[in-house]
């Protein structure tokens, strides 16, 4: 037991992302930690718990040993229920087939907007090109959203560069204004803590800490202000169990290292 | 900045209606399908990803010296690399630009892109999926939902949002993608283009059906009573197709559902090669393993014999 | 004339969002399912023509008393005489109706819709399968080119026709169609749902993304591990269907490819029997046919066991 | 011979139906005279015509003695190249993959437009509603249209009651104004003549007699006032070879009878 509980950062988030989900969802994951809560989910509590992957995969195997390199390929395919073409399983999204979007983020901000196109160069700093949207702004367009990445301040930021990926915008009403009539940002987990968004301002707004971090310890690594539940429980240590199950499904700690 | 349009449905039915759309046989070389590209055309490229990429039509292309194709995707990978470093393409039409996922940004894509040299439209990828839909239709755009309210369509002065005369709601409209010429990898085809592909479509058979023409490179040719003993496997018509290239790993070192895995050992070092210098490394690996190999299998014989077949006995014993 | 229209994103997903979509088991009688459908309902129903149109769960709604349904279908032919001359509907949106290609007109449908009993909103065959197809990708409309200038657009205050903001031509847009409950018969499905549809697809697959609730009736149910051996095979997901029954033979005397052919014989005496006396001819088909055998098995017998056997025999020697 | 030159008014339809299509052509072809001048097209002299059919059917193998009872159903499409959804179908034509649509009627008029929707009541007749649509507008809107029917003068009408399928609406421009910017009625095929279309002002005009048939006798039998060629060529007699091939087609004479 002191042995699992030794436990990587990666471990730590895809554990934290794990419990949020609900058994009989469907849950669009992204690569990476997504894919291995979502795998873990199924298999801890939610054994009635739908995955879809973006290239067309709906309610996925995600079998031990054999995660796929990413949701675009035959390795996430195989032994699915039912495989459609890319536009297709973004156009269930759209109809509302899918509870959660989960996916990364690079840089997100006080309303849960994602950038995941563009840093602005400052200074004497250059701009930097990032990878872009994928099917990104769509989930975030379209479900309600999990993110779930490292707590750093850069990445933590009042403002994004560049809205890749749509929170709530610029807070309040801003996004059903926009058009966006569904969804919208819902979780982020981080190593440090779990943040919901405020129901009125749309402010995102720490919910639970993880064991031993402290409030100001949050604060102090994210550039913008938070908010936080007068109620703040602290979430419970990775379970043998849970470790158990991940270390089964990523053996090589291919994504959790 | 140059902002593509939807063609106009004259312009549309007047091309098609010049293709021949006969039952007749397209076998051709890599070397002549190249040739039916010339410089600056839009390009559809099918696959997704590191998946059924038309990879041996690209390496063709670059052998052939194309230049300045507007290449359009749904997700770019190591491909892209290979479209920039080259020359074959300097604008991209896409949804997301890296190596693959577990490599981090490329910096090819970095080089060209943020100098200026290259061209990077943005779009999300259901809006990819619905221009080569609308393409594919007949109709000058699609109705969708993202992308509303982001920076995504703040960069995208192509597409308009409307107040849907039905529901007053804001609406996106994305314009029709007909590319001059799509290039897709399928698993096996007849002579005369009716196309099988298995597992993950991705958007391949609304590019097929937009394009103004359609070159298939497959992993084999089946015959046309194959086709007719299980019409309903067929996805893409013989009608939409002007050339066949029977090529075997044609995706390599992407992969191919059922057939190959993609060969990461391959990717691995194309990776460290040109993101430790974008210049001088592509340079390399464009000497090395485009233009030098004589063919294909040669180019395949540099990935190696026992990763080919590696990635072959994955794709195929893990079901 | 009440218009239809369609519904706002919001009650769209408010709707889907409240359906059970876990992967359960939702294996029913055909009662059972006939009460999944309440009176006034809008129903999309499956097939097209003769073909895999779901008679059985048509023939149960019948016997269950339900009434006033708005029915949608590609074309329609001797099922929507049962719809209409048993009161199950009394409006139909289809794009064709009539018995089937060789008997001409339908005497029940023109009585029913002659004297306005009953509505028959003609669109064109295209425009059902686009007001499906908008409402299976969750947008308000679909933008298409053909019923311009005709008065089939004429009768149809419900399209509007637009200056394409791209290309400034005229283009129809169709509004969405969403029906309450689909019903739809398929070759094959697992306990969840997940359905495999052999040969013609018609707009079946638009119809179970687009409906609110739906109902398949199935030749065979087969283990949810035969779906997942071939995933590229499954045509409708399990997450929107809400009812499965096995029917053997749950489309006759129409036809489910492969497995047998319309049983026209049948057909044959039926039309002769309603077009010469559309109210008694069709009060005693319903009486011999739908209400007094105490099972589908026994309505297939009243068919007659050569007959069906016949249709099988054709259905399955023929390729 | 002589006996093979006896033939009915729809062997004779389907033949002069047939000799219009041209190699290499797609056709999309309605169930009856179109379906069976298709096929024979296909064995007498374009072996290279893709027939394409409404129910989804591309590529259709239509054999002896095997008609299908439809164009949507399994029989029409058993050996095809591919079976696609029935919207998939009409896109192709949207598209601009088919040359020519081609189908029967029940009415039409000068203009080329057809019928088959509703019939108004006149006096102490009251309206008919007929089976409708189907395909036919769709077909109408989007190809080169080709029409054979039966020649009665009830048939051929100055303006059909209803425009179902459009030809050329009110003539002149009036087809491309509202939005239909491709095909248009192209031939109409009866046992009288074969009409085309005046290229300005889209009126009705018979490009070939048929033997033994004289323009006032065809004048007579139309309801409105047609226009001829100046220069008036008699159509070739079924020949042995046609009749021969459609009578393998359909040796029962389902349709041809």
């Amino acid at each position: 037991m002191t042995k699992l509980a030794e436990f990587t950062t990666n471990e730590h988030l895809a554990i934290l992302s794990a419990r949020e989900l609900r058994n009989g969802q469907v849950v669009f994951a992204g690569i990476g930690i997504p894919l291995l809560a979502a795998a873990l989910a199924q298999r801890a509590h939610c054994p009635n718990l739908t995955i879809l992957f973006e290239g067309g995969t709906i309610g996925a195997l995600v079998e031990p040993g054999r995660l796929p390199p990413s949701t675009n390929d035959q390795r996430g395919a195989k032994r699915s229920n039912m495989v459609l073409g890319s536009s297709e399983v973004l156009l269930l999204l759209q109809r509302g087939y899918v509870d959660i979007g989960f996916m990364g983020g690079a840089q997100i901000d006080k309303y849960g907007n994602l950038n995941s196109s563009l840093i602005n160069g400052t200074g004497n700093k250059s701009a930097i090109r990032l990878p872009g949207s994928g099917g990104g702004n769509d989930i975030a367009s379209l479900t309600n959203l999990m993110v779930t990445m490292k707590h750093e301040k850069r990445r933590f930021v009042e403002h994004v560069d560049f809205v890749t990926s749509p929170g709530w915008l610029r807070g309040r009403s801003t996004r059903h204004e926009s058009g966006l009539q569904s969804g919208g940002a819902f979780r982020v987990v981080t190593e440090l803590a779990v943040f919901g968004f405020d129901e009125h301002s749309r402010e995102m707004k720490v919910i639970a800490l993880n064991p031993g971090v402290s409030p100001s310890q949050v604060q102090e690594n994210t550039g913008f202000e938070l908010l936080f539940d007068s109620d703040l429980p602290i979430t419970q240590l990775p379970t043998g169990t849970e470790l158990r199950i991940l270390r089964e499904l990523d053996p090589d700690g291919v994504l959790t290292s | 900045m140059h902002l593509e349009k939807a063609r106009s449905y004259s312009d549309l039915r007047e091309r098609l209606s010049r293709r021949d759309r006969g039952l007749s046989e397209k076998v051709m070389s890599l070397e002549d399908a190249s040739a039916l590209i010339t410089d600056g055309q839009s390009v559809g490229i099918g696959g997704s990803m590191m998946s059924r990429t038309p990879m041996a039509m690209i390496w063709q292309l670059i052998r052939s010296g194309r230049k300045n194709l507007v290449c359009s995707r749904s997700i770019t990978t190591s491909e892209g690399d290979l479209l920039l470093g080259s020359g074959l393409s300097n604008h991209i039409i896409t949804s997301w630009f890296s190596q693959g996922i577990m490599w981090g940004i490329s910096k090819v894509m970095r080089m060209h892109v943020e100098s200026g040299q290259a061209r990077y439209d943005e779009w999300s990828h259901l809006a990819i999926g619905m221009r080569f839909r609308a393409g594919a239709m007949g109709v000058p755009f699609m109705p969708m939902r993202p992308m509303l309210g982001s920076d995504v369509l703040a960069s995208r002065p192509e597409a308009r949002v409307i107040n849907c005369p039905f529901t007053s709601e804001n609406i996106l409209l994305v314009p029709a993608l007909n590319p001059d010429v799509a290039i897709i990898h399928v698993h096996s085809c007849d002579p005369y283009g009716n196309a099988r592909i298995e597992g993950l479509q991705f958007m391949d058979i609304d590019l097929a059906m937009a394009a103004d023409k359609v070159i298939l490179t497959t992993e084999r040719i089946i015959s046309n009573d194959q086709i007719r003993r299980a019409p309903d496997q067929t996805k893409i018509p013989f009608f939409c197709v002007d050339g066949v290239v029977e090529v075997p790993f044609g995706s390599a070192p992407h992969e191919c559902y059922g057939v190959y895995e993609p060969m990461m050992n391959h990717l691995d070092s194309y990776v460290r090669k040109v993101n430790s210098d974008p210049i001088g490394g592509m340079k390399s690996y464009l000497d090395e393993h485009i233009y030098a190999p004589r063919s294909w299998n040669d180019y395949l014989n540099l990935i190696g014999l026992e990763e080919v077949l590696g990635a072959a006995h994955r794709g195929r014993s893990n079901d």
